[in-house]
């Protein structure tokens, strides 16, 4: 029933000027269900399907989607702490899967990863000093009196006080924890990290100086970020290029500026006039998808979106066929079978995407 | 459905082990099946020899347990050299006297500690509350045998008001009505069953109160009040009945440590029950009526568990789902 | 907003928490009284433990000036055998807790960190052992043997006795590695071995200190039921629990000699599962009011 | 602290009674039959087929449901036919040469299903026992025996294949005469699984009503037989494994009879109006057996090899105390393997005496010096040893308890070894102990003896576990049973005594009294020291002291009835 | 919707001076302190505030669901419908409760009884306060459930709330609290939990709920986007008091708060793109830990000697205005403090 094409874009997927630091291609992860009699595998919940992407050096690769739609999957399986069901991860020239053990230890101080919840990703029994230095004392990268210093200056670094650091997680704020895992991250200083929803579980004050203190590291330390978000306002602030998935795949990539002044798929569209914008004034037209989000331990056949798009051109194809991620614009990529290449504005509801580019910045 | 059929094998093999490690542990001890009984007997090695032939219990314990499976496989635990009887007549004999007197143990215990967790919930913190929890953890700090043997002085010799032990009195006429021998086994069982009873409630009663208070301070207890319902309806229906999937999960638990204070508590009632009767074979190296003692008891504790936590399933629905669970490393 | 379920915190506060709970001071005091009476006491004590007086004619000497606490029916000392035996009892408790809090922390560490097929495997050993009644257990595997000594009752009681613990940690495991601070020990390059004994492992020592702490009330109580079926402590040595199995044979005539060990060992048993709560309460602080 | 020094004259008060009332007393003939005796008791019979029976409480109860051709009498006389009573055999008649007796059976007797007992009846009992396939331990005592001839229907004719002094009572004293229609289609290798061998027919006073096992086994008196009727109506072995809830029942009166009161219990009793005190003297005595040869090397031990080490040891125990703690004065010192009620008995033999100083100069002596820790040493080696105890029998783990605080004052470590009774035969059998503490039963037999103590019973497989030989003590013995004459009967044991104490293989302990806790309203008789319940079947209840029990239960005996006779 | 409000002179409900105080194991802290607004009948007000500002506490003072060991102080008022929550004897409280005024919590997984179906949960507020029948009660529930967007309602309502998706939970909540038509809704943070698309269907349908019945909604959020789409004024809480009080429009217009004005910077917009963002230094203090004077002083950019000494008080700007802060009488500051900090960048 399912005509498959293949969806793997035969390079490119990056701006296209460099060598990426970071290449996806084709990465799946499909999770077993077990049961039944000695455990076996009874099911499979297909978390991430063929996700391909390049992530340049210096850039912020943002991926959104909502929960369950497989990014924070996806930046586990980049990081190996998720094995990956199929497809390749080269970061810098080395296939990160194919390494084992000591090697793959070793690699893991060039990838780094903060955390959503500042709270669980804290060992509460070990002090902040602690946390940080694991990183120098595993990768062996300084000892003793030197180690003590690299963490306090990393402290200071983050905006923490030196003498902090024989405290524990639990004698913090949300946003020092989240300060505390920066920090832990870049003690074994990584080129590249994943930020897994850094700063959704912070009060809006304090998310302001965490996602300040992302862009300052970045700058001084020219550090490639993927950042995985669900909030598309921190997510415009931030970055350079996005990725929107949906229930495990990759419906749209684009640069930023592209991506929210012109989304192709109507997801990125729903997805983008259901943000409550800050302003009383502002005209409200909004897409309001219907029903839930299907779950992908019973995916939708065809396009995964069908059962909740709106597309006027909606048809029975799109409940057969897997739309292909193609490059639909210049550097745009999208997988939907009734957007032909260059088009843009087919129906765009676009006065609430517009209101969205040109409120006003209130109190200003 | 998956989940039970997974719960009947995880049983079945857990049950294979117990008797596997059992058959070889018992058979491992020094002793004989017929040299248990007296020690001066004229029963010559060479005789004993030549029993154990008769009974299948010679040769190497890897061929025995071979035989023994055949059997088992046949429906046949073996035969009890201490009691002359097929094991799973004497089984017969002695399983309903155990169910017995430990069902009615559960039921009461957990009636009287959920009801005294429940009070002590109440009063968190009060007078009522910790007396409540220090005398029944006294009673729970009693040697097991100490308890029943103190019980059996004081309600049947000192107050003179129940039986000696036993399940009945075996001297009432076969044809007594069936109130006599109803109040009878009623009178028979108050001693046991007290002793267990207060060997087994403070723990039900400490799990119902730990439960409860936390419970008691579960969002949807606040929604349940914030759409008005009484305190006392709040209580019962939303907190008490919540509560009660951890103690009757811990019931199920602790059914092994209850065959395990029946070996003490049957030996002191007279009672004919499970526990005595493995003891006693063990001592008479009764091998078949250990091993079936052990087999039959832990199928009793794995159906036990295996009931415990189909009830706490059914009192809590979340227990029933299987497969997927969302959030298990997904995004 | 709500807070991620929380982990136990830190040991220091547990401490504070600890001695700011009156009844997890009183009972640790009761801990330490005893087990310091026991540990000087039989120095100070008038007769040695198995010393036969006169076993025509001082036996079941009630208690009096020169017996404090009377003696038994071999003309011993009942004072002098408590003290003595309330070494070896809570010698032998806290050495089985001891051993077998180490093996079902092993097992538990090591199936919550196998792969699906070996932890099944072994939890279904587990079930297994903790579906025997340990009693009977014990039973069949000392009564046949000769001469029990002390360390390997201790070794057999604590083999009989570590699955609970195994359990636990094996579930605490499960759920403590799938946590972000694991995560990011692993992403930080931790090996196995690094995150288990770093991260896991201090972890899963709050809630099993707890269970220790109740089981070595248990053991007491399994030792005196050992003793009375005749596979405990061996005589002459004494223990609380021996020297109460053999009281209850003259409890009408000769009461003081099992009450005096029976009360330290009720007291010994309600204080351990006192501190036991306390403890549980002092690592796992209630949550506190949230906004 | 009950002094229990009255008691001792109490004690033989009730023994004066108890041989008092022989057969059919005047007071017993104008009672009424009637009324139950409920037995409390720990132990339940193994089984009740006596071929292949070995408990004592199995025992008790096929006295009362099996018969024997005769009975012994109260002295215990084992010489001839000599103070036997019939029994199943109303006469006998020896032949000239002795080498057989013709038995006149009870032309009455019936088994309990109405068939009636014939001479083909003994004479496959025999052939039983002794069927290879049964294994029957009793086979061995009934080696003198050649065959059994019916010559008759009625008359069983005993062949033996020598002429001994204790060959009457060998044949009449251990064969039980059991129902050949019930027991020939039997398979003979797995006697104990026939349902006969839980619910018998015998020819015996009483019949098995019913056997609830944990529970009780319920005899009834059986009015098919010839004989005369049973007094009591029922006999009910009321079974509880704890021995204080047992003694508790008796002290409440649900039950009758306890047979093992312990010495701190006999107060109780006495302070209960309605129980009785009955003490009876018994074939039992207890000892500490040295093992005398190492079983890894089979040369004699490295302590009780010397003979100098095991007199010391016996010189160092204050027998007599550790007798009164453990039984107060319901025993006395034994003074050898016999007890005093046995007819091989030698009242005038004096043990080995209690001398620590002596002790310690032999000790000393064999080379045995002791150290700082006042331990003793020889050649580096400790004075220590194990000894081997039953820890389910409370009188001889205390008795263990003792001896080793005396044998440390002495200097000797020893470790006692805490076993459970499957366990400490194991051991025994295996001859792997340093020492034990045993208990012997004797048989009423003077050839009893042989099985404990004679080289004969030291190989594999013998009773004698230390292993003791003396050719000596072999020839007196084998002297003394061969023995018509009862002067020179008594001679030769009196001589094997000497030796035997001399070389002390073991410390003889105590011969206890059988202390039994019996409701008043009972009129006992016919206790014998080998088997108390022997008599219970003259037991009885006057009319006027009847309880409750007492009253007949027409209801319970009809439904039985049917139940019994079908078997 | 207008562009000015006034305040309510017919409040449905008011608070007065509430004060909630928990005792702990450093003493007794004051998480609400002092709070009073009013909303009008078919009004929606917003209480917005960050985490562990007493906004939740806040509303569960309005239905005394404070649990021990906190407990609302004396000289607290709650006026609902002209009567007094906190003087009202039991029963009349539980009249009120669910029947005139039903809540609505954050986390439907835990504020539903996991052992109960949906449907039962629902029909148990009818059945508590209506002589309804148990098969009446059922198809109200049922009923309520199509109503709040559920389909196949009959089937949704058996099943339990671990079976539904978040979403669907939260539904089954909304019309826990709608099933009587409650005069107030009192919603804590309703969408927070959910997925962005799902936020959306949800704030819709409470709007239309709430509109349809003339009802009246306290919405308590940190969302600033929720708040302008859904309530018409606005009280921002700050370390348990309420620091501004605005009609919506003109508070996002001109935030008069120091606070209120660095949340609203804060937030990442279109036009920063890439640039730093405005930020509020620090973080928020617990209760407990909260300055003697302006408890916003030692975080506030304008802050002056004054701030640190006097606890400023509630001032009334007129058009339902309020703000908590000095510079409502020495403006001037506000001003130099802005032209130094655009001089310095």
């Amino acid at each position: 029933m399912n005509t498959v094409v293949s969806s793997r874009p035969t390079g490119g997927l990056g701006d296209g000027a460099t060598d990426p630091l970071l290449s996806v291609r084709g990465l799946s992860k499909t999770f077993p269900i077990r049961g039944g009699i000695l455990n076996r595998v009874t099911g499979s919940v297909r978390a991430v399907t063929d996700v391909s992407f390049d992530v340049a050096a210096g850039e912020t690769l943002a991926v959104v989607g909502e929960s369950g739609c497989g990014k924070t999957t996806t930046g586990r399986c980049i990081l190996r702490l998720i094995e990956p069901t199929a497809g390749s991860v080269t970061f810098d020239g080395v296939d990160l899967l194919s390494l084992r053990g000591a090697a793959l230890r070793a690699m893991r101080r060039h990838i780094q990863l903060v955390f959503q919840d500042p709270y669980a990703s804290l060992n509460p029994r070990m002090t902040i000093g602690d946390t940080v230095k694991e990183g120098l004392t595993i990768h062996k990268l300084a000892e003793g009196a030197a180690a003590d210093r690299r963490v306090q200056s990393l402290m200071e670094e983050v905006g923490l006080r030196r003498e902090w650091a024989t405290r524990y997680p639990h004698e913090f704020s949300g946003g020092q924890r989240q300060r505390v895992g920066i920090a832990r991250a870049l003690a074994v200083e990584p080129k590249f990290i994943v930020l897994d929803e850094p700063v959704s579980a912070l009060d809006v004050s304090v998310q302001a100086q965490v996602i300040n203190l992302l862009q300052d590291l970045q700058r001084d330390r020219g550090l490639t970020y993927l950042f995985i978000a669900h909030d598309l306002g921190v997510v415009e602030h931030l970055a350079t290029r996005v990725v929107v998935m949906y229930l495990g795949r990759i419906v749209e990539m684009a640069t930023a500026d592209v991506l929210f002044s012109e989304p192709i798929m109507p997801y990125t569209q729903a997805l983008l006039s259901a943000i409550p914008l800050p302003d009383p004034l502002a005209p409200r037209d909004r897409i309001v998808l219907d029903g839930d989000p299907p779950s992908p331990a019973d995916p939708p056949s065809g396009c995964v979106f069908h059962p909740r798009c709106f597309h006027p051109d909606k048809d029975v194809a799109c409940t057969q066929v897997i739309p292909p991620l193609e490059e639909k614009g210049p550097g745009h990529w999208a997988a939907c079978i009734k957007q032909p290449a260059g088009t843009s504005d087919f129906f765009l509801p676009a006065a609430a995407l517009r209101s969205r580019r040109t409120a006003v910045s209130p109190a200003t | 459905m998956h989940a039970l059929i997974q719960r009947i094998w995880h049983g079945f093999v857990v049950i294979a082990l117990v008797a596997t490690a059992t058959f070889v542990l018992v058979r491992l001890a020094p002793g004989d099946p017929f040299a248990a009984a007296l020690e001066n007997a004229r029963l010559t090695p060479a005789l004993r020899e030549q029993w154990r032939a008769a009974y299948g219990l010679d040769g190497s314990i890897g061929t025995q347990f071979a035989h023994w499976i055949a059997s088992l496989a046949r429906g046949d635990l073996g035969f009890s050299t201490s009691t002359n009887q097929p094991v799973s007549r004497a089984i017969a004999a002695a399983l309903p006297n155990t169910l017995l007197l430990i069902g009615t143990s559960i039921v009461i215990a957990f009636m009287l500690g959920i009801w005294l967790g429940a009070v002590q919930a109440a009063g968190r913190g009060g007078i009522v509350d910790r007396c409540i929890g220090a005398i029944t953890l006294i009673g729970n700090a009693v040697p097991d045998f100490w308890l029943a043997l103190v019980m059996l002085l004081a309600g049947s010799y000192w107050l003179r008001l129940f039986p000696v032990g036993g399940v009945a009195d075996l001297l009432l006429p076969l044809g007594a009505s069936w109130p006599v021998l109803l109040l009878d086994r009623a009178r028979h069982l108050v001693l046991p069953v007290l002793t267990m009873v207060i060997l087994l409630v403070a723990p039900i009663a400490r799990l119902q109160r730990t439960a409860l208070l936390d419970r008691l301070g579960a969002e949807w207890v606040r929604t349940a009040t914030a759409k008005g319902v009484a305190r006392r309806t709040v209580f019962r229906r939303h907190a008490w009945r919540t509560a009660l999937g951890p103690v009757v999960t811990m019931g199920g638990i602790a059914l092994p440590s209850l065959f395990g204070g029946a070996v003490f508590i049957e030996r002191v009632f007279a009672w004919p029950g499970m526990g005595r009767l493995a003891a006693e074979a063990v001592a008479a190296r009764d091998y078949h009526l250990v091993v079936g003692c052990v087999l039959v008891g832990t199928v009793m504790v794995v159906i036990g568990s295996m009931l415990a936590d189909h009830v706490s399933a059914w009192l809590d629905p979340r227990l029933t789902q299987d497969g997927f669970e969302p959030g298990r490393g997904l995004a | 907003m709500s807070e991620p379920r929380r982990y136990r915190s830190d040991w220091r506060g547990a401490v504070q928490r600890l001695s700011a709970d009156p009844r997890s001071v009183v009972a640790a005091s009761v801990l330490l009284g005893l087990a310091l009476l026991v540990a000087v006491g039989p120095m100070l004590a008038p007769h040695a433990p198995n010393a036969q007086l006169d076993i025509t004619k001082l036996v079941h000497v009630p208690p009096s000036r020169a017996h404090l606490l009377g003696t038994d029916v071999y003309s011993r000392d009942v004072l002098a055998r408590v003290l003595s035996g309330g070494r070896i009892s809570l010698l032998f408790a806290t050495s089985a807790v001891l051993v077998q809090t180490i093996v079902g922390t092993c097992v538990g560490l090591f199936a919550g960190l196998a792969g699906h097929r070996i932890d099944a495997i072994v939890m279904r050993g587990v079930d297994a052992g903790a579906s025997v009644p340990r009693v009977l257990f014990l039973l069949a595997l000392l009564a046949p043997l000769p001469h029990v000594p002390l360390w390997m009752l201790v070794l057999t009681v604590a083999f009989t006795g570590w699955f609970v613990t195994a359990r636990l940690v094996r579930g605490e495991v499960r759920a403590i590695r799938t946590t972000e601070f694991v995560h990011a020990a692993h992403a930080l390059g931790a090996s196995r071995l690094r995150i288990a004994m770093r991260h896991l492992l201090p972890h899963v020592l709050g809630p099993v200190l707890v269970t220790s702490t109740l089981a070595v009330g248990h053991v007491i109580v399994l030792e005196a039921g050992l003793s009375w079926l005749g596979v405990g402590v061996q005589a002459p040595q004494a223990s609380w629990g021996n020297i109460i199995a053999d009281g209850t044979e003259f409890l009408s005539i000769a009461p003081w000699v099992s009450l005096a060990p029976g009360f330290c060992l009720v007291a010994v048993v309600l204080a351990a599962s006192a501190f036991g709560d306390g403890l549980r309460d002092a690592l796992a602080p209630g949550q506190l009011a949230r906004t | 602290m009950p002094n229990l020094r009255d008691l001792r004259f109490l004690s033989l008060c009730a023994l004066a009674a108890c041989g008092a009332t022989p057969d059919g007393t005047p007071a017993a003939a104008v009672s009424a039959t009637g009324g139950t005796l409920v037995i409390s008791t720990p132990a339940e019979p193994d089984n009740l087929l006596p071929p292949i029976t070995t408990s004592i409480s199995g025992r008790q109860v096929e006295d009362l449901i099996f018969q024997r051709l005769a009975d012994i009498g109260a002295s215990l006389n084992t010489v001839g036919d000599a103070g036997f009573t019939p029994n199943l055999a109303t006469r006998w008649q020896w032949s000239p040469d002795s080498l057989s007796i013709a038995f006149t059976l009870d032309s009455a007797a019936r088994w309990h299903d109405g068939v009636p007992v014939r001479a083909a009846d003994v004479r496959f009992s025999l052939a039983l026992v002794t069927d290879p396939r049964v294994a029957s331990p009793t086979a061995l005592l009934l080696a003198n025996v050649d065959s059994i001839s019916a010559r008759d229907s009625l008359t069983a004719v005993v062949w033996f294949k020598q002429r001994r002094p204790d060959q009457f009572f060998e044949i009449v004293h251990q064969l039980y005469v059991l129902p050949e229609h019930l027991l020939r289609t039997a398979d003979r290798r797995r006697l104990a699984a026939a349902p006969i061998a839980m619910m018998p027919i015998g020819s015996g006073p009483f019949r098995v009503a019913r056997w609830v096992p944990k529970q009780l086994l319920e005899l009834v008196a059986d009015t098919t037989g010839g004989r005369r009727r049973a007094q009591l109506d029922r006999v009910v072995f009321a079974v509880a494994p704890d021995p204080v809830t047992a003694f508790t029942r008796v002290v409440t009166g649900e039950a009758d009879l306890f047979e093992a009161v312990r010495p701190d219990k006999v107060a109780e009793v006495t302070s209960h109006p309605q129980l009785h005190l009955v003490l009876t003297p018994t074939l039992d005595y207890s000892y500490l057996g040295f093992n005398l040869v190492d079983q890894k090397t089979g040369r004699p031990h490295s302590l009780f090899g010397d003979r100098m080490v095991r007199r010391a040891l016996t010189m160092a125990t204050d027998r007599r105390s550790i007798v009164m703690n453990v039984y107060d004065s319901l025993a006395v010192q034994a003074r050898g393997p016999f007890t005093a009620a046995q007819s091989t008995a030698d009242t005038a033999h004096v043990p080995l005496p209690f001398a620590p100083d002596s002790a310690n100069a032999l000790l000393d002596a064999a080379g045995w010096m002791r150290g700082a820790d006042s331990l003793r040493r020889r050649n580096g080696m400790l004075l220590a040893f194990g000894m081997l105890v039953p820890s389910t029998s409370v009188a001889r783990m205390r008795a263990a308890v003792l001896l080793q605080e005396q044998f440390r004052r002495v200097g000797a470590d020893v470790r006692i070894e805490g076993v459970d009774m499957g366990g400490f035969v194991s051991r025994i059998s295996a001859r792997r102990f340093d020492t034990m503490v045993g208990a012997w039963s004797q048989d009423a037999g003077p050839a009893d003896v042989r099985a404990a103590w004679t080289s004969a019973a030291a190989t594999a497989g013998g009773n004698n576990a230390g292993a003791y030989r003396s050719p000596q003590f072999d020839a007196h013995v084998d002297s003394g049973v061969a023995a018509f004459a009862p002067t020179a009967m008594r001679a030769h044991f009196a001589a094997a005594w000497r030796i035997i104490a001399d070389d002390a293989p073991a410390i003889w302990l105590a011969e206890p009294l059988r202390v039994m806790a019996v409701h008043s309203r009972f009129v006992t008789s016919g206790m014998r020291p080998d088997a108390w319940w022997a008599g219970v079947a003259k037991w009885s209840i006057p009319p006027d002291r009847r309880i409750a029990r007492d009253a007949p239960a027409p209801a319970h005996a009809a439904a039985l009835a049917p139940a019994g006779a079908s078997r | 919707m207008t562009a000015t409000h006034t305040p309510p002179t017919d409040a449905l409900l008011s608070l007065r001076d509430v004060r909630v105080t928990f005792r702990t194991a450093d003493g007794v802290i004051t998480p609400v302190d002092g709070v009073s607004f009013d909303i009008a009948r078919g009004e929606t007000l917003a209480l917005v505030g960050e985490s562990g500002c007493g906004k939740s506490l806040t509303a569960l003072t309005i239905l005394r669901l404070i649990d021990a060991p906190g407990r609302i102080e004396a000289g607290s008022r709650i006026l609902f419908e002209g009567r007094d929550v906190l003087t009202l004897p039991d029963k009349e409280l539980r009249s009120i409760r669910g029947r005139q005024a039903a809540m609505i919590f954050q986390e439907p997984m835990t504020a539903l009884n996991p052992v109960y179906s949906a449907g039962e949960q629902i029909a148990e507020v009818v059945r508590t306060h209506t002589k309804a029948s148990r098969s009446e009660a059922w198809t109200r529930a049922v009923a309520m459930l199509g109503a709040v967007g559920i389909s196949s309602p009959d089937i949704r309502a058996k099943q339990f709330p671990h079976q539904l998706s978040g979403g669907m939970r939260q539904r089954v909540m909304i019309a826990m609290a709608l099933v009587l038509g409650p005069s107030l809704l009192i919603a804590d943070e309703p969408t927070t939990a959910l997925v962005v698309t799902i936020q959306a269907q949800l704030l819709d349908l409470l709007r239309e709920a709430q509109q349809a019945r003339g009802a009246s909604m306290l919405l308590i959020t940190h969302d600033l986007g929720v708040v302008a789409e859904s309530a018409q004024r606005v009280a921002v809480m700050y370390a348990g008091q309420i620091v501004e009080e605005a009609p919506v429009t003109a508070l996002f217009a001109a935030p008069q708060h120091p606070y209120t004005e660095g949340l609203m910077a804060a937030m990442p917009r279109a036009g920063s793109r890439r640039e730093r963002l405005t930020t509020i230094p620090g973080t928020v203090p617990p209760p407990g830990a909260w300055p003697l004077a302006c408890r916003f002083a030692d975080r506030c950019a304008y802050a002056w000697s004054r701030c640190t000494i006097e606890a400023p008080p509630l001032h009334q700007l007129g058009h339902g205005r309020t703000s908590r802060c000095h510079l409502v009488e020495e403006p001037a500051r506000r001003v130099a403090a802005q032209a130094t900090a655009g001089a310095a960048s």
